[in-house]
């Protein structure tokens, strides 16, 4: 385990990494598709 | 005679994303006089403060017009002056040595005459060499005058003109005020119903702003 | 124009005349230079510390001068209430340049006053070529003073204006706090004089670029 | 809507790209990244960490236009976008500065060495610390605005200073001058492609999330008006 873990150091980073992308990235859609939302209730 | 416009244009100010007042807008003519009534809080300092280039409004503008020379914003503190209570003068100097230092850096031609006659007339002459940190605030408020009648203004702007002074005081402002109708433009910013009868047209900060919405 | 020279200099004056009177800044600012320079020397002891190093010291000694004193003109302005007072007699420039110009000989003194303690008390440190540290002494003098009055004039309309000063200052003079030290470095190695050129051509780029800079600006934050 | 997600893979596919691209002595597949003796597998911290100095810069640039048109128009919009500017550019320049910071760890053996470029980021830092410092002690939001944007062009202005500055010091502060220049890396074209495609991705990204900054602030202004 620790053998594969450390022979594959950079793919386990690249996964990590990912992740984290994509979190971030699904955040921020969110919270643009909230904010035109609440734009519009503005609006009216 | 030259003559002197001053006017205003949908002046506003806007203090931390609040209205303090808008559409502020008066011409006014030679030997005229205005005055600007309103709430505690309702901006009439503040008014004061733009009108004599000290602040910048948020939006509208002001025009000075004196002899068909538009006057530059910058240039504002040699044609008004203002006696506010906000207005302090230096503590380490004697009230002469203030009044000289401003017309030096004023670049004026009061002489010292005039000062003598300034200091007599609102009753500091006797203290002239005495530091005005030790003044009572009547007399500052007095020393105030002379500094803004320093350099014959054609704009008089006064901010609470009865403040802090006594009944002999009082008779003198209204004197120097009935002066400066006949010399230029009063703006005047009070409540009293006294000092609002010395003046010919009236802005009501309050109404203004009910008026506004 | 000639008016406001002369508004300039009667600013320049009455600011003389009032610290005359107060001695607001100059008897603390003398005592700071006396009390940090002492601190340095305890800690020297008897090591032997490179000139280089001291080079770097001095303007250390410099740099927190000038922060603990120069803000003054302005803050005490604004604390007084007085500002208004002179934006009723005055146009900004001549405010500025007033103030300036006070900033000037209030911190050209007292460096004056810090060189010579240094020089006298910190036996490591001997400058070999004069020409090139006093010109240093001088461009330093002057891109300090400049600097550190446009920052003055910002944190009088902060609320909390003494912490504020070096945080704000800081960045705006390391580019010529790193150059001052360098030709202070060059004037104790040795260097010959037409070594340091770049150094000073540095040091009046930079004063006249911020000379400039804040005179454009100096009206708005004066009118807020 | 589309434009968003398209930026969301692109980026996913700079990230599998740059770490997952082998590096090789001799590049002969279109995949195959150059080997830079002394850097290996740490050679990959460009995909990243120079777009975050890039957009660290940018986002200073920005805040600086948008300081400059306030003091001209004296349009209170013109400085939330600002200092919404400033503000991420504050966060990616700590994101720049930890990346680097632990990539010199591993690559000169300490986490701070005063090289030319740590020293510039290091004088942005302290730049946006200073704009934050002031922004928060100023009362009233038109002076602050004029305030930090005055604040802003100043330090703006003294900031070339160090490109003639730090040649002239860098010798007696900077021992690892060697291994930076050795370590030059000189790119392929494969490099060269993800290096500018993630260089274009993070400015996307980077205007993606102040325009979203900015329209949350534009909303509290709208709703602090509505209040009075």
């Amino acid at each position: 385990m620790y053998e594969f873990l450390s022979q594959n150091a950079l793919y386990i980073v690249l996964l990590i990494v990912l992740i984290g992308w994509v979190g971030i990235f699904s955040y921020l859609l969110r919270l643009d598709k909230k904010m035109t939302k609440l734009e519009k209730m503005f609006k009216e | 005679m030259n003559e002197i416009i001053f006017k205003t244009e949908g002046l506003a100010k806007t203090f931390n994303r609040r209205k303090i007042f808008k559409d502020i807008s008066f011409e006014l003519k030679e030997n005229s006089s205005l005055a600007i009534t309103g709430k505690n809080g309702s901006g009439k300092s503040t008014l004061l403060k733009i009108l004599s280039g000290i602040l910048s409004p948020t939006r509208g503008s002001i025009e000075m017009n004196i002899g068909g020379k538009i006057i530059r914003h910058d240039s504002y503190f040699k044609k008004l002056g203002l006696v506010s209570p906000y207005l302090q003068l230096y503590d380490e100097f004697t009230g002469q040595e203030n009044l000289e230092l401003f017309r030096d850096i004023r670049g004026i031609e009061a002489t010292d005459n005039y000062i003598e006659d300034l200091l007599k007339l609102f009753k500091l002459w006797e203290r002239r060499d005495d530091f005005v940190r030790t003044y009572s605030s009547g007399m500052k408020q007095r020393l105030k005058y002379a500094f803004a009648l320093l350099h014959n203004p054609s704009i008089l702007l006064l901010d609470e003109p009865r403040s802090n002074l006594d009944a002999e005081g009082i008779e003198t402002v209204y004197k120097i005020m009935e002066e400066q109708k006949k010399r230029g433009i009063l703006i005047v910013a009070t409540n009293d119903s006294e000092d609002i009868e010395h003046c010919e047209q009236l802005i009501d900060l309050n109404k203004q702003e009910t008026s506004g919405k | 124009m000639r008016e406001s020279l002369a508004a300039t200099l009667t600013i320049f004056k009455k600011d003389l005349r009032s610290e005359m009177r107060t001695r607001y800044a100059l008897n603390a600012l003398l005592m700071f230079v006396i009390t940090t320079l002492s601190i340095i020397l305890f800690s020297i002891g008897n090591e032997n510390v490179s000139p280089e190093l001291l080079s770097g010291v001095l303007w250390i000694i410099i740099f927190f001068s000038t922060m603990s004193g120069l803000s003054r003109t302005f803050v005490s302005e604004e604390e007084r209430g007085t500002v208004m007072t002179l934006h009723l007699i005055a146009k900004p420039l001549s405010i500025y340049f007033g103030k300036l110009l006070f900033n000037l000989l209030l911190l050209g003194g007292l460096n004056i006053f810090t060189v010579l303690l240094y020089l006298l008390f910190v036996s490591g440190f001997t400058v070999l070529n004069y020409s090139i540290f006093v010109t240093t002494i001088i461009l330093g003098t002057l891109g300090l003073a400049s600097g550190s009055t446009i920052i003055a004039a910002i944190i009088a309309k902060a609320n909390t204006k003494g912490t504020l000063y070096p945080v704000l200052s800081f960045p705006i003079l390391l580019p010529l706090l790193l150059t001052v030290i360098n030709a202070t470095k060059l004037s104790v190695s040795g260097a010959q004089f037409s070594e340091s050129f770049g150094e000073f051509q540095i040091l009046i780029s930079y004063l006249v670029v911020l000379t400039a800079i804040s005179f454009l600006l100096f009206e708005y934050i004066w009118k807020e | 809507m589309l434009l968003k997600l398209l930026l969301g893979l692109w980026l996913t596919l700079i990230i599998i790209a740059g770490f997952s691209f082998p590096i090789t002595e001799t590049p002969t597949n279109w995949y195959d990244l150059p080997f830079v003796p002394g850097l290996e597998d740490k050679a990959r911290i460009i995909f990243f960490h120079v777009p975050m100095a890039w957009v660290t810069t940018l986002a200073f640039i920005i805040s600086l236009i948008y300081g400059i048109k306030y003091l001209a128009k004296k349009e209170i919009d013109h400085d939330l976008i600002s200092s919404s500017s400033a503000g991420l550019g504050l966060m990616f320049c700590i994101l720049a500065t930890v990346t680097g910071s632990l990539w010199a760890k591993f690559t000169w053996g300490s986490f701070w060495n005063w090289d030319p470029r740590e020293t510039s980021i290091f004088v942005l830092l302290l730049i946006y610390g200073a704009y934050f410092a002031l922004r928060s002690a100023i009362e009233g939001e038109e002076k602050k605005a004029t305030l930090s944007a005055v604040y802003a062009i100043i330090a703006g202005i003294t900031v070339p200073f160090f490109i003639f500055i730090m040649p002239r010091i860098v010798e007696g502060l900077h021992p690892n001058e060697a291994i930076v220049s050795k370590g030059k890396i000189s790119m392929n074209r494969t490099m060269l492609v993800i290096f500018l495609s993630s260089l274009s991705g993070f400015t996307a990204l980077f205007f993606w999330i102040l325009n979203l900054r900015v329209r949350t602030e534009r909303l509290e202004h709208k709703q602090s008006l509505k209040g009075d």
